[in-house]
């Protein structure tokens, strides 16, 4: 059983209420299953003492038990479905207080098959902007505003809590309080075009420590290439088309059509969950992006391969 | 050289006290001019340092204006927007064309006014590429026998007046990351001040202080970024507290944002002698989209006040924080001393492109009085203590959603078409528009050299189904004198005289004249294409009082004229052609210098 | 199924098998031999006389004039690489208007490219190197779509974005007299 | 001619000699003209029910497909388009060319057996939607063999199927498919309601109706009041589309959540006109197998009219991630839970049905004790995803996928298949053969299970709907891989009923008109029954006429004229006499008309106009009326 993507996980606070609840409706839907099952049963092979057929000439008779038996059934399906409703309505106002007080404002913007994270807060001098990625400090209530830039998109960490989905032209949010650390993975759950398959987003939960130190490097722009090949692999990226899409805080590029590449070589994954990062998945995308994301946005750019080697060098640096 | 401009100044008190009961309303003690004398030439698109664009020329008044008739033309032979004013220094008429940048000196002392020379700057034509609202130039300035002026791909070049030879010519700005100079330059104290435009391409905004003899920058001030770049230092001490802080450049911008943040200076700059101070106001924020540049976005949309010499700043007032619908702040500052609560104080007067008429006592930027001078429905007010515009949250442009009749529109309720100020009456005349816009935002993606935006416009006339007004505001009171309205907008400057007149221009080429006092029309001629250049009026060599303009469409409102731009889209021209279908059939383009005096 | 099925069904297949090309989806983009012939000129006078058949378009264009997904890629790139700055919907601003029929270099898709690798001296901006060749030929045919140049079924009605021009179906096509193209 | 002369079905003419007078006006012409041109409303019932079970069997096509690319992870046998592609047919066909229409084509052939009346009412409208229905189901098909098929799913969220980002022509087949299916299944809603309420056989009230009429008349009641609904979205989506207006464009001041409230205010709706006509089989079924009618049948009554009226008040838990206020949910949330309570009522009324009676275990008795272990796993899971915060952690993921195959294959194709063994004797007048169907049913059951039950957990793991591939390493390899197994045996399956279904055509046994001894009219006519269904119309005392003593006939209905009786509405009193249709080429033309009407308004919206015109000449060639010679109305006795 994976730990990674999971309804199982239970590690946000709305994550483990959700299990309760569904271990609550599992139970009662089970014995009711069962009571069906008995009953059908023994409806099919008890030994028969009276029967009321056709055969036996009384088929339009309706015994009283019977009767009485459909008035019980009746009751006790209204109340096994009450104590449904009322465990779910009550579980819902839980998950909705975790939403009082968040300490973390989050903005996901959803694109054509990728994510697009901006921590905004008080001073926007210290928001940050990163792309298929979202860091958590555990036991801190974040609230996370959801927005499409494009067609419906639905945020999903099975892990910590339920989806919400992204619609253009409406803005939705989703609160999250992760209770435990761990590495998850989150995936879109609402079909968004060809490659809604591959639009997930590497969600890790880590103690605050760890988390300011994420954000604070995430803060610094970009530092400028010393080796010589990231050099020739910056002047490609600043001068051809990959200034003309994406973002690097800290240098020419400036675009926000493609993900944020400012830290992208501290990232899990590369183009939104399609590839795990190393150094052969890197050369892989940049080589022929269509071949591993058929569909995507990023055209397949014919690089040479000194330009390759370079520009993969350079992508290597953004830490 | 101080001594003189006292002196100066006095016998200026003098004449206008003597003029002042012939014209004045009834008892009010009006706002006095601080201008030099006026030697009857027109050497800088002001006509003098504070602004007021005042002649005291009173040959032509409004009872033999009827008979005012055309001396001499002369075509630029150019088809775009002609913004710039002719300058006249003794015998000689110079005039500043939009691209490509002619400079044209005409023989006034000849009959016919013949071409003296010609200066061609020669700019590479791709700058035609990044200049936002047509390819306009705002006019020249002159000083020590020299022209001071702009060319589109970011050069000043300063010419010598006799010989038309350049003197020498300082690069500043890069056309390859969207950097044009359009503004007309201010000489003060020995500098040419200058700054850059490209607002609407992601340019980082700066102003600039040139040696008037080698053209050697002096100093340079930027408009965003950390204290040290905006030469903020002991000095500054602004008057409101949402000004103050440290690096409010860096802080009040997401990160990164303020290199491609807009804020530059392409409109007037006013210069205070005595103060030794310049004033000047600062761009739109980049991109438009309001999201995507979330906090207060500091020094955009607002007024500088620095020393001239070292170019720190002294005072600076925001009147647009977190612009919101690319309010520029770059309209003119007309320096002035005014009663305030029965004491002279030296104030400038500022008609903003917000709709607020500003008016600010000039030593420590202290907000006097802030009343809207035409219709807006995008703010509430200005907060008295705090010096903060209050918005209308529901009018806030959103990404994904159109937000309708934004009133006043992008433009403003005027544009850089600065007003004049009559020292007679104490009024000042403000030819402007009354437009509104629906407005929706999109995601900006910044491409060096390409127009970093990220707003879809769409623009209409504003209540009352006029496009154009003219108002006469008393700064004193605070409030408008008279006003009428205008079929088109009106994107020409008004010139002032002593004779009680008002000059302007209308954009399907009426150029006309309108009493002082009620503001009735008592002249008008048609010229041969939109007026939006700045009249002006001079003593020619016979002695006579002459009027000058310049007839030529263009800039942002006649964009559809100029760039012969499609009317189905409403969104061209950043939202303008939506307001102005009907003027390609109302005036063509066109490039050509009236000049009227009255019959001998 | 019983014969007249059979026989319909046929019948309509035949019918609507000019549809198929349309939606073809290479988001690849095959290399086609012929990159954009490098100093294709407006249409131009041919000193001696026009060479033999008339003006050989590009054998790219066949796959990007009516090819939907190629228009609607070359929509959004449209929007994204920042050409609505200057062209705005179509109606121009600092560049020309794109939805009349006035083409100072040329309305065929060939020329269109060209425009948008090369530059224009006039202020447009040389996208040599700084845009695949399949996006300049989404972009230049999505242009031509503007001005109703396309087969309307191969084009989308309108953006989610604000505008206001007409619907691109309905967009009236403005004729382009091969050799008679506009200039100022 | 006077009223005594007219020749009538009565004493005076019976037998053999009545029933080819009546075979000589009831029939049709043979050839393709008269083929097309029919109105018998049991050559209609198979047409649709044959090409029904084809777009099934094109659909499964389809699902194997998807399993085979899903079967391993990371796998790109099936390209991301073409996936797309091929999962949106495989729903859209299902639910738009499979499950209505199959449920129609049943009570279309049945009901007028089992009221006991000749034809349907409006007979000409009967045959119209069956060519209409034809023409969406090739307009889809052909598109999507031509590559020009619908790849946005088989909800067309809007703005993926919008104008900016649904490219080409896809979207508009979709939204015009949708077009065709529900004018044809308005068209038979209103025919089968009509004929149910009032052509019943005289004496069967109400309370006497079978209660696979009461479903099939709440079917068609909420089809006529939900599918007008999917038509103003697909208008408005189409006209989005082609003339640019701004219905679903968010920054316009449209809305997409728009398309979702108009969609699911029938989507949900839809999926219960798919299980209603199931409960009636069921209900059939159980009665005529366990030798009793259902257990409390004014319960069972109003359970399916509860159900009807409860499908309206709960499309919002489709939509419980769209970020709608909560407390809005939660009053969802209890709709959704009330509906269980008719289906539970249901189940044990059945299974008291079983236990009263003796139930004997046939082929169509194995499927509904199938359903009813298969369909209530697939309820209680529904009962879960009413729930807000189970269902924001389950929508859209397999969990779901599981949820609607176990109420929809195990609550109505179940239902279904036990419905045709039930009554393809009657259709055909053979039986199908016993241990074929039996082994195919066991092969079905098991390997249903075996294929689904594993997408609860896939679900659970995370895996979202219409993913064309998954990473290894997320615990999704099992239980997609024994989907795709157990996919293939339930296909296996499938071919078992189809060739029990054609070899049983010529060798079932001769089954005559009641092989099961079954309490309903429609075992009181002939198997294969004649074209005019029952020589003399007969009369009811009791709800299971055939079990309560010998049937009583009435007389004096025309012969030389086709002619049925109306009866009251409530009370099933004789009422009026009433001529049936000719059969008539017009219906054919006019669906042709619409046809083309409709497919050229994808490319241009003026043939919306011009498609009128021929459309308008063969509608008032089809209303044309008849020319009857007058005869005075003689009172029946």
């Amino acid at each position: 059983m994976n730990t990674v993507q999971s309804v199982f996980g239970g590690q946000g606070a709305e994550g483990a209420q959700f299990l309760s609840l569904m271990t609550l409706f599992t139970v009662v839907t089970t014995i009711i299953y069962l009571l069906v099952l008995a009953y059908l049963a023994l409806a099919l092979w008890r030994r028969r003492r009276t029967e009321h057929t056709v055969e036996s000439g009384d088929h339009a008779a309706e015994p009283p038990p019977q009767r009485t038996a459909l008035i019980g059934w009746v009751a006790l399906v209204n109340t096994g479905l009450i104590v449904l409703t009322v465990a779910s309505f009550l579980t819902d106002r839980a998950m909705a207080r975790t939403a009082s007080s968040p300490a973390l404002e989050i903005e996901i913007i959803g694109h054509q098959w990728w994510w697009d994270v901006k921590y905004t807060g008080a001073d926007p001098s210290q928001s940050l902007e990163t792309a298929n990625e979202l860091h958590l400090p555990v036991g801190v209530p974040a609230h996370i505003t959801l927005k499409s830039a494009d067609v419906i998109h639905s945020f999903w960490v099975p892990n910590l809590a339920g989806k919400q989905d992204l619609i253009p032209g409406r803005q939705t949010d989703i609160s999250i309080k992760p209770t435990r650390t761990g590495l998850f993975r989150s995936q879109c759950a609402e079909f968004c075009g060809v490659q809604h398959t591959h639009m997930a987003l590497d969600v890790t939960v880590e103690n605050r420590a760890d988390f300011l130190r994420w954000y604070r490097a995430g803060l610094q722009p970009a530092k400028a290439p010393t080796a010589p090949l990231a050099k020739a692999g910056y002047a490609y990226v600043m001068t051809r088309q990959c200034a003309m899409c994406h973002n690097i805080t800290g240098t020419e590029a400036g675009s926000h059509f493609g993900p944020d590449l400012t830290h992208l070589a501290s990232r899990r994954s590369i183009a939104a969950g399609t590839l795990p990062m190393n150094r052969g998945n890197l050369y892989g995308w940049v080589a022929d992006p269509q071949a591993n994301k058929p569909g995507s946005k990023m055209p397949t750019l014919g690089l040479e391969p000194n330009e390759l080697h370079a520009v993969v060098a350079y992508l290597e640096t953004l830490k | 050289m101080a001594g003189a401009v006292r002196w100066r100044l006095a016998a200026l008190f003098i004449c206008t006290l003597l003029a002042t009961p012939a014209f004045a309303q009834t008892g009010a003690v009006t706002a006095r001019s601080v201008a030099q004398a006026d030697n009857g030439n027109w050497e800088m698109p002001g006509k003098n340092v504070a602004a007021t664009r005042f002649s005291a020329m009173r040959e032509i008044t409004p009872a033999n204006v009827r008979n005012l008739r055309v001396a001499f033309t002369a075509s630029t032979g150019i088809n775009r927007g002609h913004e710039a004013p002719p300058l006249v220094i003794g015998g000689t008429m110079y005039l500043v064309t939009p691209f490509p940048n002619k400079l044209i000196a005409l023989d006034l002392t000849k009959p016919g006014a013949p071409t003296k020379w010609v200066f061609n700057p020669k700019p590479p034509t791709a700058a035609q590429g990044v200049a936002c609202c047509d390819v306009v130039n705002r006019g020249a300035v002159y000083a020590n026998g020299r022209l001071f002026f702009n060319t589109l791909d970011g050069r000043t070049v300063a010419v010598d007046a006799r010989s038309g030879k350049l003197a020498w010519q300082t690069k500043l700005g890069d056309i390859q990351r969207g950097e044009t100079m359009t503004m007309a330059p201010t000489v003060a104290n020995g500098k040419v001040i200058v700054g850059n435009s490209g607002g609407e391409m992601g340019v980082r905004g700066w102003i600039a202080a040139l040696d008037t003899g080698s053209g050697r920058v002096v100093w340079k001030a930027f408009n965003t970024g950390p204290d040290k770049d905006v030469l903020i230092g002991p000095r500054f001490r602004p008057f409101y507290a949402m000004d103050r802080g440290k690096d409010l450049g860096v802080k009040t911008w997401p990160p990164g944002a303020w290199k491609i943040g807009g804020g530059s200076v392409w409109g007037w700059v006013s210069y205070d002698p005595q103060l030794r101070l310049i004033y000047y106001g600062t761009g739109n924020p980049g991109p438009w989209n309001p999201e995507q540049r979330p906090g207060d976005n500091k020094w955009t949309t607002g007024v500088f006040a620095r020393d001239v010499d070292t170019g720190q700043a002294v005072w600076f007032y925001q009147s647009t924080p977190h612009d919101l619908y690319d309010h520029d702040d770059i309209n003119e500052i007309i320096l002035v001393d005014m009663p305030v609560a029965k004491r002279m104080r030296p104030v400038l007067l500022r008609p903003a492109r917000n709709g607020f008429f500003y008016v600010h006592d000039r030593r420590t930027g202290q907000l006097l009085s802030a009343k809207p001078y035409s219709y807006m429905n995008v703010a509430k007010g200005i907060d008295p203590h705090t010096g903060r515009l209050i918005p209308v949250p529901e009018k806030e442009p959103k990404v994904g959603r159109v937000v309708r009749n934004i009133c006043p529109a992008a433009p403003g309720a005027k544009d850089w078409n600065p007003a004049a100020f009559s020292p007679i009456t104490g009024v000042v005349y403000i030819p402007h528009i009354n437009l509104c816009m629906d407005m929706g935002a999109l995601e900006a993606n910044y491409i060096a050299g390409t127009p970093y935006v990220g707003a879809d416009v769409k623009m209409y006339a504003g209540p009352g189904g006029n496009r154009g007004v003219f108002t006469a505001w008393d700064p004193v009171h605070a409030r408008k004198v008279w006003e009428f309205k205008e079929d088109l907008p009106l994107w020409s400057p008004a010139l002032a005289t002593a004779g009680g007149l008002v000059f302007y221009g209308t954009m399907d080429g009426w150029f006309k004249a309108i009493d002082q006092r009620n503001g009735k029309l008592v002249w008008q001629f048609k010229t041969g294409s939109g007026i939006i250049g700045q009249p002006i009026s001079y003593r020619g060599p016979d002695g006579h009082q002459y009027v000058a303009v310049m007839s030529g469409v263009g800039g942002w409102a006649g964009a559809i004229v100029a760039g012969k731009l499609d009317p189905r889209d409403g969104t061209a021209a950043l939202g303008f052609v939506n307001a102005m279908k009907d003027l390609p059939a109302r005036t063509d383009a066109g490039g050509m210098l009236y000049v009227f005096t009255l019959p001998r | 199924m019983s014969s007249p099925c059979r026989a319909s069904l046929a019948l309509a297949a035949v019918a609507l098998l000019g549809g198929c090309d349309r939606e073809e989806r290479d988001s690849r983009g095959q290399p086609v031999t012929e990159t954009v012939p490098a100093g294709a000129t407006a249409d131009t006078i041919y000193p001696g006389g026009p060479s033999g058949s008339t003006v050989t378009l590009s054998p790219k264009a066949a796959a990007y004039e009516n090819n939907a997904y190629h228009i609607a890629q070359g929509q959004q790139l449209y929007g994204q690489m920042n050409c609505v700055g200057c062209h705005a919907h179509g109606g121009g601003g600092m560049g020309p208007a794109l939805i009349d029929d006035e083409w100072r270099y040329g309305g065929r898709i060939e020329q269109i490219a060209t425009t948008i690798v090369e530059g224009r001296p006039n202020g447009m901006p040389s996208f040599r190197g700084k845009l695949t060749d399949t996006q300049i030929w989404e972009l230049a045919a999505y242009v031509r779509a503007m001005s109703g140049q396309v087969r309307k079924d191969a084009v989308g009605a309108r953006t989610d974005e604000p505008s206001n021009t007409p619907p691109l179906t309905q967009t009236r096509r403005e004729p382009i007299v091969p050799g008679e193209d506009a200039t100022p | 001619m006077s009223a005594a002369e007219l020749a009538r079905d009565g004493p005076t003419l019976h037998g053999p000699e009545l029933a080819a007078r009546l075979e000589r006006s009831w029939s049709r012409d043979p050839g393709l003209l008269g083929w097309l041109a029919t109105v018998d409303h049991k050559e209609i019932g198979r047409r649709y029910l044959v090409t029904a079970f084809v777009f099934l069997a094109l659909a499964g096509v389809l699902a194997l497909a998807m399993r085979v690319q899903l079967a391993r992870p990371d796998q790109n046998i099936i390209g991301a388009a073409r996936y797309n592609e091929i999962f949106t047919m495989h729903g859209t066909t299902m639910m738009f060319l499979f499950a209505v229409p199959v449920m129609d084509a049943v009570a279309i052939y049945l009901i007028p057996l089992m009221l006991g009346t000749r034809a349907t009412s409006f007979a000409r409208l009967n045959a119209f939607s069956y060519y209409v229905y034809l023409a969406g189901g090739m307009l889809l098909w052909i598109a999507f063999v031509l590559n020009v098929g619908p790849d946005v799913g088989w909800f067309a969220y809007v703005p993926l199927s919008g104008p900016e980002y649904g490219v080409g022509k896809r979207a508009d087949i979709w939204a015009q498919m949708v077009t065709f299916t529900e004018v044809a299944a308005l068209s038979v809603a209103v025919v089968l309601t009509a004929t149910i309420l009032k052509q019943r056989a005289p004496g069967m009230s109400l309370d006497r109706m079978p209660l696979f009429a009461w479903a099939i008349l709440v079917t068609s009641l909420m089809v006529i009041f939900s599918m007008p609904s999917v038509a103003l979205a697909s208008g408005m989506l189409l006209s989005d589309r082609l003339v640019g207006t701004q219905f679903y464009n968010p920054t316009e001041n449209g809305d997409a959540l728009l398309w979702q409230h108009l969609f699911w205010f029938f989507g949900h709706p839809e999926v219960y006109i798919i299980f209603l006509p199931a409960v009636g089989f069921v209900s059939e079924i159980t009665a005529t197998f366990c030798r009793r009618p259902v257990f409390a049948y004014p319960v069972m009554v109003m359970a399916v009219v509860a159900i009807g009226l409860l499908a309206f008040g709960l499309w919002v838990h489709h939509m419980f991630a769209t970020g709608l206020p909560r407390v809005g949910y939660s009053f969802y949330t209890a709709a959704s839970m009330a509906v269980a309570i008719p289906t539970g009522i249901q189940i044990f009324c059945w299974i008291t049905t079983m236990w009263l009676g003796r139930p004997r275990f046939d082929v169509p008795f194995l499927y509904v004790v199938a359903f009813i272990v298969t369909f209530v796993i697939g309820g209680l899971t529904g009962v879960m995803v009413a729930s807000v915060p189970l269902d924001l952690q389950l929508h859209d993921s397999y969990f779901i996928v599981a949820h609607f195959h176990y109420v929809l294959i195990g609550g109505a194709v179940f239902p279904l298949l036990g419905a045709i063994t039930y009554w393809y004797p009657k259709v055909t007048g053979r039986l199908m053969s016993e241990r074929l169907g039996k082994l195919s049913f066991w092969l079905l059951f098991g390997s249903f299970q075996l294929t689904f039950f594993p997408m609860h957990l896939s679900g659970m793991l995370g895996m979202p709907r219409r993913v064309y591939t998954y990473p290894a390493g997320l615990g999704l390899e099992l239980p997609n891989f024994l989907s795709s197994i157990g996919a293939f045996i339930v296909a296996l399956a499938f071919v078992l009923f189809i060739a029990n279904v054609f070899l049983s055509l010529r060798r079932g046994a001769i089954a005559g008109p009641n092989p099961w001894k079954a309490g309903g009219l429609e075992w009181a006519t002939s198997s294969p029954p004649p074209p005019y269904n029952f020589a003399h119309v007969p009369s009811v005392g009791s709800a299971t006429p055939l079990w309560d003593g010998p049937l009583k006939w009435m007389s004096g209905l025309r012969v030389d004229e086709k002619e049925m009786l109306l009866t009251t509405v409530v009370s099933a009193r004789p009422d009026l006499r009433e001529p049936v249709p000719e059969p008539s080429i017009w219906p054919f033309i006019s669906a042709l008309a619409l046809t083309v009407m409709f497919v050229s308004s994808i490319f241009s919206p003026w043939a919306v106009l011009f498609g009128l015109v021929p459309l308008g000449v063969a509608l008032i060639a089809w209303f044309w009326p008849k020319q009857l010679e007058p005869t005075a109305e003689p009172v029946i006795e």
